[in-house]
């Protein structure tokens, strides 16, 4: 079967959906949809099926030359490997799951097909993105996904709000892959191409351990990766791009278009290990991005924003995890993060819709009774987020994450306890917001509950964030490596310094009991609050610290002083624009002449004589001026 | 103090010719300075005649016969239209006539 | 008199037999139709004229005159405009003065002038042709009695022009005190004999350069232009703009030849700062006018500042430059008179650019005419215009003159903006309701004279090559 | 011949179409409209037929004109004047389309004019002779002139006045550079000729070189137009009509832009070395500088005019990187400009058919009215922030590629000018189509001819962004020049 497929037939749909706008029925609409996911989902099986039977490297397809000019070379060409292999299914699977949970959820939607056919975009960008084989069909992808997370979160343009937000999503976004087009002019500069697989293996002879120059395309890689996956200091568009609709959210925002920095650095991962700087910036910057955005993630009301920045920390998570050289722990992490965090914000849409469109979490509560369903699987979620033992999916990722951050190579005890703090933190506000949705008095009526289309996907991927996670288990308890093996021919193991099962297991019992004592202490902040608890929160200086938090850390407001208001103050003055005056001046200057000229022809004869014999006398006064001195 | 006649003659037709400029330029009434116009006129030609008389040619002469039948010409002409411009102006100061400016 | 002198002659003898047959005539018999016929025929036997003096060229006639290729060339051009000048005239008079007939005596007398100073190498020939075109000017410039302008205009030019020649006398004077001749070649020998230029000489020169100035109406001789052209009739303003000047360019091209005006730096720097001057000073004048008569005016002070530029070159291709810019400017500014004396009504003459707007959607075929005219004076593509500058700038580069070059594409800026204020006017949309006040004559003779033009214009715009190769033979004799 | 035939043709319908129009005004369109066709008909077989040929100069056609100057009728084309000149002629069949209904007074006149310009710039992409080139260089600009000044905005004669005197001053410096090249190399060879060919490579001292470097490069700055020399553009494009706007961006600019690789680099290679970090830090300048300016307006053509401004500078920055990525990115981007932002005008136009204003304050949620026109600007507006898949991204991005081997610096403030484009574009979707909707009354959406003239621009923008490699083939073999 071939690659191209998988890609080709979400933008299949989507060409048609844009077309038939009109024609088409909602219902035509949802099975196109949905149709097109789930069948590119099937190929997508079937190549990896074929791919795990005989175990070659990679299936690769050669489908046009996009551009040829003066040894330059970059075709539209697909490669699947192990790699891409696990995106391509988490990708099409999830995807397929959203979508069916879409059709329910977008059902009284004016611009159904619109959105339908935003959506089959984005899957297909995200499948070029991650099946390229050269970077520049990757900055197609990439910049792609970028347009359809702009389009789809100004989805409901009549709101303006909608619209700022997703302008500042796309800009900042932008700035980092900025970055990331230096980075690939720089790599043809060196290379002589962009085909990723020649860079890697090129990149070896050209560049020794630490060589500044592959230090710097590193640096500008994960330039781009970091804006693209809302790590420090480009995290500020997510928590906004919450305005967009719910599966959106959880499609695009939580499972897959903001893992692509993820996907990129393990893509170009030879690279990174060229450059131990670059990569300990990258540990360092998904060690304080997982801080900061859980202290945001505590303190929020907005359940979509909790999600949000939790997103955030877990992909620091993951970031730490490249940059502690863990590159399979990432990735695994990526998965059951994909399954968990989609459940999770379809189930936080479940309740909106259910509560009218409201969001505010202090607004909700009781909820335990009147969607149990709901109550159920976003249990099964917030456990996996929060990494409880044993059960999660969550917990084996996560846990393997925090235990390297420490013994491997690029690990750092300082990242260890930074992955611990977060792990307490994960479980504080994960919990936060699951008690005060479910727990407490009844505030808001439940006006309708979720159907079908929308339930039955939250079960799946329920059992999937459940299951996921036996299939790479801990040294310490059953040692199954299944998922690093199936990455092995693309992504090195990871080597560990210390193997010494006790520490591990002080590793894994600490995140552990971490994570519970947070759930511990939400459940007592919020269900029980004790009255010692409530007074520390409402001193003045944790109050600051919690708006502070709320805001972000007001990175923000930093941009906008720095940068932002800058720029439109200096645009806004000069809008006459300042060069035009030298021209108009000159202007004024001509007509200044005319007049002063205008006024010697005065009419009067005795002037014009006079003209006459002033003439005569500065010629005559020049000639003996010339000849006598 | 013996300065070649030549010389002389020159200078005096020079000063002749600056008389005639100066009045031109003091002068309002247009009479006065078609009068100062010719003045110039005659002393442009006793220049030439002074020079036909250092050379010992004829040709200053001549000239200076062309010089005065112009003159004539050029007041006849410039009278009649003097003539023309009182009946419209009710004046003979060029001030007067400057309509046309800008 | 030797027949080839009389064959050589043949063109100023036909016209000043004319002329008093003209007289003549118009005692016994006034009739406008007749006269005007008459100098018709009298313009074409000495066009016709010209052709058997060609046999005799290069014929001198020591010591006043001299025939030759250049001499006949422009003595050619002269009697065409003045021919293509009296076709316009003709409605133009008629409508407006009782007594038409003598117009066309001082005309032709007026045209006698410029011919001689074509042909003249003498200052005697010199002095009498621009007097017998200066007097008879005094009498066309004033010809409308029954304006006051028109009177005005010619105390205005009597009076400058009388102290021009006075000035231009007393230089000639003085060159001849110190030379002792006073035929250009003679000059030219003397002062090489001497080997330099003493002061009297060269105040000579400044003086008569002002004479000259005048005529050509070059900064800062220049105030009178303005005021004459708005008053004068505009047959008469269009022959001052074009014959006047040019005869009188074509003497001083030919004295500053004899005299090896190139030898003497001063001479360059004076007239260098002078075109220089014009050019600005022209342009700048014309910037916001609102007068078409005057902007002609201006536009031709600066054209002659152009035209200087290419004198200044100090190369053959600079002359060259000139005799196709002159046969280009001629064509131009006798056009463009000749679409105002059409717009002319017989009480006012159409001399305000608000008399031209809207002009395109009225009278589309007059407004065309004037936009070739304009964009040829602005020196745009398919026009004369265009080759003539292109031929200027050619003359310059070729001789180095990059500063003077320089000044003059700044000029043709400043001076575009003006040129096309005017063809905006025209193909501007008139408001609703909004009338002109000039209803224009449009007579049939000046309608045809114009497209003619027109079609002579685009043809020279499109294909020089002949009139340069005839310029270029006409020139070897020159240098 | 043919391409003498290409002039011939546009020029007698230029006549035609005025003469008809007395009768017929639908006549005359369809004339217009017909030889516009036709040409590009016959430029497009030219192109099939030598997709391949190895030889680079195309039917070099050459007759005396005025041999009194060495001057003569020399026409001929290589890839570059054949993209140039097919990209005219396509723009030019668009615009007549778009005056269809806007252009209801004078129509004779209007298409008269338009042809003519279509007709000079044509001759500017073809001819091989420099004093043609200058006769041509100016002949588009009067009936251009009167295109803006009669058939424009509210200040269409200040915008007219104004972009006339800036092209004619440029115009005739070049036109000193002109004159001497042709007396260096008369001097130094003895043959004076305004033959491109014969004056190619003339042996002269870089003293020279460097002026008349400067005299062609300052004409084809501000035609481009560059920093600083751009102030007549915004003016211009806001006040003319639709189709002069389009005329203007998609043609006109591109003359200046032609000019510098086809003059400029070839003739005075050395000079240009020298100047090219200059040039190229005008390009960034412009790209910047532009893109700023076109953040602050709110009258939509003119904030659409700023983005010409900073999309032209990418063609600075490439045509002076000398080598042949950039090259190859210089000529996409000058098509890809054409096609974009001319549809943006196009579109600018059609919606101040409907709500008769082009300030942004005014406008605001009209994807609910308008939804098609709404996804034709997205798609133009995306196209013109450099997205992947559209021409535009291919252009810049060879552009960057090339100028990145040339001078490091420059390219990241250059690369900097793609987030800053994101910022102006996304602005116009969030002005024009985002927001709550004000308007109770329905407006018409694209009807069927804007939406062949929108389609047709569409297809070409995204077969420009996905397969590209004809239009690089073509324009491969000048490759020579830069080298």
């Amino acid at each position: 079967m071939l690659p191209a497929l998988i890609p080709v037939i979400p933008f299949l749909s989507a060409f048609i959906l844009m077309l038939g706008w009109k024609q088409l029925s909602r219902a035509a609409v949802a099975v196109i949809g949905c149709g097109s996911i789930a069948l590119s989902a099937a190929v997508a099986i079937g190549i990896a099926a074929q791919f795990a039977a005989n175990g070659e490297q990679a299936i690769q397809q050669h489908v046009w030359t996009w551009l040829q000019a003066g040894g330059f070379r970059a075709g539209v060409d697909f490669r699947m490997d192990a790699l891409s292999v696990v995106f391509v299914l988490v990708i099409t699977i999830v995807g397929f799951l959203i979508h069916v949970y879409a059709a329910g959820y977008m059902h009284d939607e004016p611009d159904y097909s619109r959105f339908f056919a935003c959506m089959n975009l984005f899957v297909g960008a995200m499948l070029v993105l991650v099946m390229a084989d050269n970077l520049l069909l990757l900055y197609f992808g990439w910049e792609g996904v970028g347009l359809c997370s702009y389009l789809l979160i100004g989805f409901w343009y009549k709101d303006p709000a909608n619209g700022y937000a997703a302008r500042k999503a796309f800009i900042v976004t932008r700035v980092g892959d900025t970055a990331m087009g230096i980075a690939l002019f720089m790599l043809f500069q060196y290379t002589g191409t962009l085909h990723i697989q020649n860079i890697l293996e090129s990149a070896t002879q050209l560049w020794s351990k630490g060589d500044p120059t592959i230090t710097l395309i590193a640096l500008l890689l994960l330039g781009g990766a970091v804006g693209k996956s809302a790590q420090l200091p480009l995290q500020t568009w997510l928590p906004d791009a919450m305005a967009g609709p719910t599966p959106v959210s959880a499609l695009i925002h939580a499972a897959t278009m903001v893992t692509a920095g993820v996907y990129l650095i393990a893509r170009t991962h030879t690279l990174f290990e060229l450059a131990p700087a670059a990569q300990t910036t990258t540990a360092v910057i998904g060690a304080i991005t997982l801080v900061l955005a859980g202290f945001s993630a505590l303190v929020q009301t907005d359940i979509k924003r909790v999600l949000a920045y939790s997103t955030v920390s877990q992909i620091g998570y993951m970031f730490l995890a490249l940059g502690c050289g863990a590159w399979s722990a990432a990735v695994f992490h990526f998965v059951t993060h994909a399954f968990f965090k989609a459940l999770l914000f379809m189930g936080a849409g479940a309740i909106i819709v259910a509560l009218h469109h409201e969001q505010d979490m202090f607004k909700m509560g009781g909820l335990k009774k009147q969607l149990r369903a709901v109550y159920w699987v976003f249990l099964i979620g917030s456990a996996s987020l929060a990494a409880i033992p044993f059960v999660t999916a969550g917990f084996y990722s996560k846990d393997q994450i925090i235990w390297l951050s420490w013994s491997a190579a690029g690990g750092h005890v300082g990242f260890w306890l930074a992955a611990l703090l977060g792990a307490l933190l994960t479980g504080m506000y994960t919990f936060r917001m699951f008690f005060l949705v479910f727990y407490g008095d009844i505030k808001t009526k439940v006006h309708h509950r979720p159907g079908n289309s929308m339930m039955i996907p939250l079960y799946i991927l329920a059992v999937l964030s459940t299951v996921a996670g036996f299939i790479e288990l801990p040294h310490t308890l059953g040692h199954v490596t299944l998922f690093s093996n199936w990455l092995l021919p693309v992504l090195p193991a990871v080597t560990v310094l210390q193997e010494s099962a006790i520490l591990e297991w002080t590793s894994q019992g600490l995140s552990a009991l971490l994570a519970l004592s947070g759930i511990g202490l939400a459940y007592a902040w919020v269900v029980i609050h004790p009255k010692g608890m409530v007074d520390f929160l409402e001193m003045p200086a944790i109050l600051w610290f919690r708006g502070f938090w709320a805001r972000g850390w007001d990175f923000d407001k930093l941009y906008d002083v720095l940068l932002v208001r800058p720029y439109v103050y200096l645009s806004r003055i000069n809008k006459r624009d300042l060069v035009d005056k030298l021209y108009t001046g000159l202007a004024q200057l001509m007509q200044w002449c005319h007049h002063m000229l205008a006024r010697t022809q005065s009419g009067l004869l005795r002037w014009y004589i006079l003209g006459v014999v002033l003439g005569a006398v500065a010629i005559l006064s020049v000639l003996i001026w010339r000849i006598y001195i | 103090m013996n300065v070649h006649p030549t010389t002389a003659g020159m200078l005096l037709a020079g000063v002749l010719f600056v008389l005639g400029l100066i009045s031109i330029l003091v002068r309002r009434d247009i009479i006065f300075m078609l009068l100062s116009v010719e003045i110039m006129l005659n002393a442009a030609g006793l220049a030439f005649v002074v020079a036909s008389s250092h050379w010992g040619t004829a040709d200053g002469q001549v000239m200076f016969m062309f010089i005065l039948a112009m003159a004539a010409a050029e007041v006849s002409v410039g009278l009649a239209l003097i003539l023309q411009l009182y009946h419209q102006l009710k004046t003979l100061d060029s001030d007067e006539a400057s309509k046309m400016n800008g | 008199m030797s027949f080839a002198d009389f064959i050589s002659l043949g063109p100023l003898i036909t016209l000043s037999a004319a002329v008093v047959v003209a007289m003549l005539l118009v005692a016994a018999w006034r009739n406008h139709r007749m006269v005007y016929g008459f100098s018709l025929l009298a313009f074409m036997m000495a066009l016709t004229a010209i052709i058997p003096a060609i046999k005799y060229i290069p014929h001198a006639i020591p010591p006043l005159l001299v025939i030759d290729e250049f001499s006949l060339f422009n003595t050619g051009l002269i009697l065409v405009a003045g021919f293509i000048i009296l076709l316009l005239s003709f409605n133009y008079f008629e409508e407006r003065e009782e007594r038409k007939e003598e117009y066309y005596l001082l005309l032709l007398l007026a045209t006698i002038g410029a011919l001689v100073l074509v042909v003249s190498r003498h200052f005697m020939s010199l002095f009498l042709g621009l007097e017998i075109l200066s007097i008879s000017l005094y009498g066309l410039i004033a010809y409308l009695r029954t304006r006051e302008r028109s009177d005005e205009a010619g105390i205005k030019y009597l009076m400058l022009a009388a102290l021009s020649s006075a000035f231009l006398l007393f230089g000639m004077a003085l060159v001849y005190a110190f030379t002792g001749h006073m035929d250009f070649p003679g000059i030219g020998v003397a002062l090489r004999q001497a080997g330099y230029l003493p002061v009297s000489v060269m105040a000579g020169f400044g003086l008569m350069l002002i004479g000259v100035g005048f005529k050509l109406g070059i900064v800062p001789f220049h105030m009178w232009a303005p005021d004459i052209y708005e008053g004068a009739p505009l047959p008469v303003a269009a022959f001052i703009a074009t014959i006047s000047k040019g005869a009188m360019l074509v003497l001083l091209i030919r004295f500053y030849q004899d005299i090896h005006g190139n030898d003497y730096p001063m001479l360059w720097w004076i007239v260098a700062i002078i075109a220089v001057a014009s050019m600005f000073v022209g342009n700048w004048l014309a910037l916001t006018q609102q007068n078409i008569k005057r902007i002609l005016a201006y536009s031709s002070i600066a054209h002659m500042g152009y035209i200087l530029v290419a004198f200044l070159s100090g190369v053959q291709t600079g002359l060259e430059a000139i005799a196709f810019y002159l046969v280009a400017y001629f064509i131009t500014s006798i056009g463009a008179f000749g679409v105002v004396i059409v717009m002319s009504s017989s009480l006012q003459d159409a001399e305000t650019i608000a008399d031209y707007k809207g002009l395109f959607w009225r009278h589309p075929w007059v407004a065309t005419v004037f936009t070739a005219m304009l964009l040829s004076l602005a020196g745009i593509p398919l026009t004369a215009g265009f080759i003539g500058k292109f031929y200027i700038v050619m003359a310059g580069v070729n001789g180095h003159q990059w500063f003077l070059l320089f000044m003059l594409v700044i000029n043709s800026v400043i001076g575009l903006y003006y040129y096309i204020r005017l063809v905006a006017a025209m193909f501007s949309v008139p408001a609703p309701g909004e009338q002109t006040m000039v209803t224009p004559a449009l007579p049939m003779a000046g309608n045809i004279t114009l497209v003619l033009l027109t079609i002579l214009l685009v043809a020279l715009g499109v294909y020089p090559t002949a009139m340069m190769q005839l310029i270029q033979q006409m020139m070897r004799i020159l240098v | 011949m043919i391409l003498l035939v290409l002039l011939l043709i546009l020029f007698v319908a230029a006549l035609l179409s005025w003469i008809v129009a007395a009768k017929s005004n639908l006549l005359c369109r369809w004339i217009a409209l017909g030889s516009l066709l036709i040409n590009l008909v016959i430029v497009l077989v030219i192109w099939v037929n030598h997709t391949t040929t190895a030889d680079r100069w195309w039917y070099n056609f050459r007759v005396d004109w005025i041999p009194h100057f060495g001057i003569s009728l020399h026409l001929a084309m290589d890839g570059l004047s054949l993209l140039m000149v097919a990209l005219t002629f396509f723009l030019g069949a668009l615009s007549v389309l778009i005056s269809w209904k806007e252009i209801d007074k004078r129509v004779g006149f209007f298409h008269f004019n338009l042809l003519f310009v279509l007709c000079g710039i044509t001759g500017v992409f073809l001819t091989m002779d420099l004093f043609l080139f200058y006769f041509f260089w100016e002949m588009m600009l009067i009936p251009m002139y009167f295109l803006i000044g009669i058939w424009g905005h509210e200040r269409r004669e200040y915008a007219a006045n104004k972009f006339f005197l800036f092209t004619q001053a440029g115009g005739l410096l070049m036109l000193l550079a002109i004159l001497g090249l042709y007396f260096v190399h008369g001097a130094n060879t003895h043959v004076y000729t305004f033959d491109y060919f014969d004056l190619l490579n003339t042996p002269m001292e870089p003293g020279t070189a460097r002026w008349l470097m400067l005299g062609f490069l300052i004409a084809f700055l501000v035609k481009v137009p560059a920093v600083p020399f751009h102030t007549w553009l915004p003016d211009a494009h806001t006040e003319a009509s639709t189709a002069g706007s389009v005329v203007l961006a998609g043609l006109l600019l591109k003359t200046g832009a032609y000019g510098i690789l086809r003059f400029v680099l070839p003739l005075f290679p050395a000079a240009a070395v020298e100047i090219a970090p200059l040039a190229m830090l005008l390009g960034v300048i412009g790209i910047l500088y532009g893109a700023m300016l076109a953040y602050a307006q709110t009258d939509f053509k003119r904030l659409i005019a700023y983005t010409s401004v900073s999309h032209m500078g990418f063609v600075l920055l490439g045509a002076f990187a000398f080598n042949e990525i950039a090259y190859q990115g210089v000529v996409m981007q000058m098509i890809t400009h054409g096609i974009s932002t001319g549809a943006l005008f196009i579109i600018a136009g059609a919606l101040y058919e409907r709500i008769h204003t082009r300030n942004l304050k005014q406008m605001g949620g009209l994807w609910t009215r308008l939804p098609l026109m709404g996804s034709a600007v997205m798609i133009f507006v995306m196209g013109s922030l450099g997205l992947p898949g559209l021409g535009n991204f291919i252009a810049e991005f060879l552009v960057l590629l090339g100028s990145w081997q040339a001078n490091q610096w420059l390219t990241v403030f250059a690369t900097i000018g793609l987030v800053v484009a994101t910022a102006y574009s996304l602005r116009i979707m969030q002005k024009v189509f985002f927001g709550p909707c004000d308007r109770q009354y329905t407006l018409p959406d694209l009807n069927m001819r804007e939406m062949v003239i929108i389609v047709a621009l569409v297809i070409v923008i995204f077969w420009l962004g996905f397969h590209p490699q004809p239009v690089l083939n073509t324009s491969q073999n000048i490759n020579y020049v830069v080298r």
